[in-house]
């Protein structure tokens, strides 16, 4: 079919240079499947043009599932026939994107069976994105994925598809098993991920440390970071080695550190970990020497989102520590109430952090029953604004409690 | 009538500052070089000419008599030559060139009950406001607390033994006249009970819609009360801000029972090292005990110890807290944290910890 | 008129104690007053029933003046009628609160003969605060203050008496004369000061340096706060004096700087002075050593406020740096424009911070003709939200600006 | 059908990860003590067991042909005994024990075209989304900036030269797909003219109430248009979020002479150091300019190049503009502070600078 390409003086260009080009791999797969030589075409107008060419998706999916299709056609059926359907399948990836090729090579078959031949490894949320094909393939290709044992994953406004970093699989720093933890929870909560029911979407990601390798912080509703407790390990003779080999520990460490809680003098590294804040940056610098301490566990942070509409959100503490261990109860219990709050009294298209923000966190604490403390804010009320909810009546106790 | 107008001045303004300069003020206007703290209370500044200014700062209650003016005036002849000031935070300073007059000056001055001190990094007066002795709105007393909580910390006023300065404010209500917002340690009178309406004249005294405008939290709703048109309160959404009554009289929240102090830390004015930080929620009520409120002095007191024990030197209250964080504060001054600390206003969002930095 | 003085066994308690008792001082007063008299004992029973007992004023005042007086009737004028009338005067001081005993000794007599003989040296904004008085009083008493040449300070809707620092008076760190600049604004805005015609109060403080101890930054609408623009003046044997002397400058000084550009070498201090920030703390701690650099002038900053009712306010900057010279014209023509545009679109009771916060920043720039700058930010925008006034048309020229 | 449905399954979810770990890694999992950068893109992680384990990291073009990922395959079985794994940016990493392994397949990669990097303190992979390949949404392109930037900064990528991480993401509208509100750069593509209404078949593809409702400045209002029902946008209040069109297709904004890139710069998501942060704008508008928008790669060298050449080791992009100030930033960027770098939106008061800290 190579011959049939269409004319693309602008992509070409974008198959020059060092970085991977795309429009080689749309050009490779286009050898075999016409719909990339029309998305080709498609695209080659859209860089002329400078506006995209296609339309808002209907509903498609696959039987039994409400989400993990993303329906696209283009606004030029006739001039591209071949991309007048052109939807997307996220596919659930294994924790942690670890594959072995047999499995990619199954993906690929299916993939060139059904499909354009055009992948995302991966999607922003981690899924494995198969990108473009036909509202009858669907069935067919779920049908193949069932075989190999791959899920479809979210969309909607359900549980979105869980990520991870690769944690205690390669990761010296992991507090706690990111990719087991990632796994069981999306096992536990494959309806709320198949079948959308939440008043928008809820994501889940798994970061092993303060790092926050899957940047979970800022795009999860649930961000689950590992962190410690008691005192960071310290291996003095390394400490020492480090500096010995040229370190400038005062300047690239200590004087970094926000804690402000490192001292040298010269021959030892003093870290009053009471006032350490788990940063990971002395860790970072010198891993030989300093690892995280031996009580892990996680910070639970609730309620990070992109900007619309009512402004980027960073998640926020939730749970300043907790053992993360199977079945992680405690946490799923928690999120059973948090979901039952806001699906009941949250907005449409309201996600949750939006949602807590409205309904104010002492209130939502309340409703999920967790009591407040004060590592759930960067600082108490500056405004004088207070709800007291009961006060005395002149025929209470004097001394007695409000209330 | 129009006559009396005619020869009656207005707009004239205050009068200009240069006739009440001493001399030596007057001749090194704009030429002092530095200054030193030579004890409490007492500095001096030298002049790019040599010339040497001596200040000594004296407590002064605010409140005073005319008798007690006259008697500082009386001292202001005695010792620098006629001339007085006094400070933004409303404490007498005496200026003189002569080194020779400063420890008499002292003598006098605390044989009359007043205090030097309050210079270099100490606790100065407290900034304060009306409470019962003039303003309708008050929710607590100001020159009483004031007077109880700076006779427990008069060493820390006398003496220069903290670790940096530590402002302390009051306002009686949340208007906050003492503008304690900004303060090392504030304290804010707060009323805890939703305005008690005066259904059978508020119509007479305040315009209704103006009233309902007035509330933050649009608590107020127009209403028909016992056949008067009235307001009334959706009591679970007030949060006591007296705007209500600032506009209309007939909504009082004044209360006995409910009436109390609350407590606020980590606020600074100065731009020295950060910048400029608002106080913020420590202790959210502490009953009004008059006549000297031990609750609130004890609770001043722990939280100045607790600083000055813990924080590097020039760390300003909210500093220390910051270096340290918050969850490390409430543990170390024993303060619950409850509901009630977390912000559920306006910006409350950015309030939230939104990040994994924590201690523990 | 000893022997009359109520009986006030709550109140003698704070007679004792070695802060000045302002029991002593209404004793004081009493012995001439019998204002003082009823005023202590309807403060007994405020001691006693933990309520005050004043009431709301009715509009009171001199005549030709809007402001200056603060209208308070008691609650219980059965009971206390000599507070029955207990108005505040509220008489602008001196520049710098400095005073010759002549001045104060006219006053005192002054408040002898017109009022209860209380006063507060000074109220909270500034002004010397004669403490309660008959309405059928304030005519003679300003009658009075005119032979001294004192006048009425502001209240209400109007300019509220400038205060400031003592500035060059006394201190080696003013970067400007305050004192010269709080009388010259005062004089310029006395009709402003005394006749309500703004949406609200609207503050000035004078401070002659970053030190701000007139906590202009917190507490008035406009503040006008000394800075410099060129080097910190430097001297270095001074500084070594001070090491010398016991100084930890690494800990105390530069591990302090918040601008992280001193350095010591243990013989000379460096300042990068394009990174200082002109926070004082270096200054501060070694006033022989150190001083402001020579340029120097002030930084105008808008807004703050008390929190009723939207929160809050700290003042932010409008200009980084203005010379403060007679007669500020600069200043005085955006402060004009400032006052037409706020006094045109502010609400009523809306303080000019609230103002800029509601109408935005740029379009405030905007309409009082002031070019934005980086220096008015603590950092741009962080969401996408902007109004571009202007797009393209098909037909424009694509090469052209837009609008 | 029912029939159909009972013997197909469905909420198996993914497969599980233990099978596609390398042994390797399934015996040391957990046990990892250390690691070290080896070279660019190649660094070993240590067991306490003693165990190796080397990553080769590749740069992938994210989209990418099954044949593509074929050939991956073919390396995975050459060199990493069939194990190969992704990253959360995108690129390809190969695991092995074999140190001998680690140089053959860099050049396989090499020869492939992939170049390898990306590890320590180098720019990885652009985060980014679809664009015109797959979005109805896009303001710009997604795959073709993120070439031209990457081509251009390949040496940032390929060797280690920077004071410490920069993280690249791009968005091609406001959804932000790509999560760029938290990069040190960010590219995002925005609209800039208000949504033009499909007025003959809005009432059939929309719900008009949802719609007026979607709007966050209540910039749609319901109105009877050529005598359809449907609504109008007041223009002056639209600032292209494009929220409307998401609820309604009847609303489009793409406009090829108004639609284009902005750049962001100084957020982060890691804890290192300082607490995440969001990026702050630092150019509002470069136009699309295809195939190789030179504006947008121009820009975005500088701003890695000016960070590159003054922050301090480990300092990210957002922690050294917080120490020199936004005023520098913007003096030594040479970009143009303007009206809409001015936060308007909610919280933009907490955004103006309340304080005298300024550099001259
Ligand atoms: C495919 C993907 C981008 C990519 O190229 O990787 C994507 C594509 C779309 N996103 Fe997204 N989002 C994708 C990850 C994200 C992320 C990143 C993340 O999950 O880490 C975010 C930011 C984080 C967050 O959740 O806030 C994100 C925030 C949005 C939003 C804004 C949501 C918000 O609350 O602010 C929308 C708008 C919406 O939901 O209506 C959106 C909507 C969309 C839609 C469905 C457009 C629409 O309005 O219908 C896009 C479909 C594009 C297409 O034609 O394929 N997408 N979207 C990502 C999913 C792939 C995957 O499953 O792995
Ligand atoms: C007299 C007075 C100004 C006036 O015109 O009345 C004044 C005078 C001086 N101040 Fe001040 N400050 C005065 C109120 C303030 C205020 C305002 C306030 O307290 O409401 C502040 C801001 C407080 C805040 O940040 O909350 C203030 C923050 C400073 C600072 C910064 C301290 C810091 O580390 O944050 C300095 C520098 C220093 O002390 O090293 C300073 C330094 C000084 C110096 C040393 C300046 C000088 O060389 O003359 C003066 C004596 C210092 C002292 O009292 O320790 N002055 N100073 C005020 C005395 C009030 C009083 O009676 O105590
Ligand atoms: C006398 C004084 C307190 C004192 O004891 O020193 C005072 C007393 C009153 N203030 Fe104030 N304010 C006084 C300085 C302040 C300050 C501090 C300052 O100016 O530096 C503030 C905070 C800064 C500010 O302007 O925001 C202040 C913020 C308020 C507010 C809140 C305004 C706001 O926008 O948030 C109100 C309420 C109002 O205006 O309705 C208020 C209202 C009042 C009223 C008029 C009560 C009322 O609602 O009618 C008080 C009369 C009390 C009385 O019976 O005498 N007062 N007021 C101060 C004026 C004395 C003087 O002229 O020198
Ligand atoms: C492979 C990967 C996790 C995964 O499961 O996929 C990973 C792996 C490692 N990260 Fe990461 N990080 C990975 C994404 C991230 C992200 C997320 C992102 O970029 O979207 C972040 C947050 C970025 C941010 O703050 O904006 C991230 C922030 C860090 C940091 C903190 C850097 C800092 O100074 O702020 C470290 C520590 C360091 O590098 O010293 C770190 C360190 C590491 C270490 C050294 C951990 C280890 O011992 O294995 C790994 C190799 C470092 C490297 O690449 O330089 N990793 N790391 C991700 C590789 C992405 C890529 O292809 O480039
Ligand atoms: S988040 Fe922490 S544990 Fe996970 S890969 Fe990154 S550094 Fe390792
Ligand atoms: S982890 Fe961070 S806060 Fe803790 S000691 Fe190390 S650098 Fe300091
Ligand atoms: S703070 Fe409140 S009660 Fe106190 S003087 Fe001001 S307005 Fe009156
Ligand atoms: S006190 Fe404040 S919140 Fe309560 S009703 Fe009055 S105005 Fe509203
Ligand atoms: S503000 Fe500055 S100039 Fe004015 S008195 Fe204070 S230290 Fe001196
Ligand atoms: S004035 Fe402040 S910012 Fe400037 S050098 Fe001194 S300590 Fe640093
Ligand atoms: S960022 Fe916008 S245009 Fe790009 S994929 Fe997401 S929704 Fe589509
Ligand atoms: S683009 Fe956004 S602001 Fe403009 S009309 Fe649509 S929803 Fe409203």
């Amino acid at each position: 079919m190579a011959d049939k390409l269409p004319n693309t003086p602008k992509l070409d260009e974008l198959e020059k240079g060092k970085w991977p080009s795309f429009v080689k791999e749309i050009k490779m797969a286009a050898k075999k499947s016409p719909m990339c030589a029309d998305l080709l075409g498609q695209l080659e107008k859209s860089y002329t043009e400078k506006v995209g060419y296609w339309k808002h998706g209907g509903i498609v999916g696959v039987m039994g599932y409400g989400g993990g299709v993303i329906g696209r056609y283009s606004a030029l059926p006739k001039e591209f026939p071949n991309v007048s359907h052109f939807h997307t399948m996220r596919v659930n990836q294994p924790a942690g994107w670890y594959y072995n090729t047999e499995a990619l090579r199954k993906i690929c078959d299916i993939w060139e069976k059904h499909g354009s031949g055009i992948t995302n490894l991966h999607g922003s949320t981690g899924d494995l994105v198969l990108l473009g094909t036909r509202t009858e393939e669907l069935e067919p290709i779920f049908d193949e994925l069932q075989k190999i044992n791959f899920d479809i994953g979210g969309s909607g406004s359900d549980v979105r598809t869980p990520s991870c970093c690769c944690g205690q699989s390669r990761c010296e720093w992991a507090c706690y098993d990111t990719m087991a933890a990632c796994h069981d929870f999306t096992m536990e909560y494959q309806d709320e991920l198949h079948r959308p029911a939440f008043p928008y979407k809820f994501k889940f990601k798994f970061s092993g440390c303060p790092n926050d390798c899957v940047a979970s912080i800022a795009r999860s509703d649930m961000s689950l970071i590992g962190t410690w407790r008691d005192s960071i390990q310290q291996d003095d003779a390394e400490v020492k080695a480090y500096v010995d080999g040229g370190l400038d520990i005062e300047e690239d460490v200590i004087s970094r550190c926000p804690g402000k809680c490192m001292a040298w003098d010269g021959k030892k590294l003093e870290i009053d970990n009471s006032f350490c804040r788990r940063c990971m940056h002395c860790i970072n610098v010198m891993p030989k020497a300093l690892r995280p301490g031996k009580d892990r566990g996680a910070t639970i942070l609730l309620g990070s989102k992109a900007p619309i509409v009512e402004g980027a959100l960073l998640s926020s503490v939730l749970i300043p520590f907790i053992k993360m261990e199977a079945p992680y109860q405690e946490l799923k219990d928690i999120i059973e109430r948090i979901w039952d709050v806001w699906s009941e009294e949250g907005k449409n298209r309201e996600r949750v952090g939006e949602f807590i923000q409205r309904v104010g966190m002492g209130n939502f604490l309340e409703a999920i029953e967790v009591e407040p403390v004060a590592e759930m804010v960067a600082h108490p009320r500056e405004n004088p604004y207070i709800f007291y909810e009961e006060f005395f009546e002149e025929d209470d106790d004097e001394e007695g409690d409000k209330g | 009538m129009a006559e009396a107008m005619q020869e009656r001045r207005t707009d004239y303004g205050p009068p200009h500052y240069e006739q009440f300069l001493p001399p030596v003020v007057k001749e090194n206007y704009g030429k002092w070089k530095y200054h030193e703290i030579v004890k409490p209370g007492v500095m001096v500044h030298v002049s790019e000419s040599g010339a040497e200014l001596y200040t000594v700062r004296a407590a002064s209650g605010r409140l005073i008599s005319i008798d007690k003016i006259r008697m500082y005036c009386d001292l202001a002849d005695k010792y620098c030559d006629g001339y007085v000031r006094f400070t933004s935070r409303h404490n007498i300073e005496f200026l003189t060139p002569k080194k020779e007059n400063v420890d008499p000056l002292i003598k006098d001055l605390k044989d009359m009950g007043h205090p030097v001190g309050g210079i270099g990094n100490a606790i100065s007066a407290i900034v304060h406001t009306q409470g019962w002795v003039h303003c309708h709105s008050a929710a607590t007393d100001a020159s009483g607390v004031v007077k109880a909580v700076m006779d427990d910390l008069i060493e820390y006023f006398e003496e220069r033994k903290l670790p940096g300065k530590l402002r302390i404010a009051l306002a009686c209500c949340l208007n906050m006249c003492g503008a304690v917002h900004c303060s090392d340690i504030a304290i804010l009178g707060i009323h805890r009970r939703p305005p008690r309406i005066d259904h059978a004249n508020l119509k007479k005294v305040c315009e209704i819609p103006n009233l309902s405008a007035s509330c933050p939290t649009a608590a107020i709703r127009p209403a028909e009360v016992e056949g008067h048109p009235s307001v009334e309160v959706l009591e679970e959404q007030c949060m006591f801000c007296a705007n209500c009554y600032t506009v209309c009289p007939a909504m009082p929240l004044a209360d006995p029972l409910n009436d109390g102090v609350s407590i606020w830390v980590g606020g600074k004015v100065s731009n020295a090292r950060h910048e400029p930080m608002f106080s913020k929620l420590a202790i959210p009520f502490l009953p009004n005990n008059p006549p000297r409120w031990p609750e609130v002095t004890e609770a001043v007191r722990n939280l100045v110890e607790l600083w000055a024990k813990n924080a590097k030197k020039y760390e300003r209250m909210g500093e220390w807290i910051e270096r340290i964080g918050w969850p490390k504060f409430f543990k170390m001054s024993g303060i619950e944290f409850e509901k009630v600390h977390i912000d559920d206003f306006k910006h409350a969002g950015l309030t939230f910890k939104r990040s994994t930095h924590l201690t523990f």
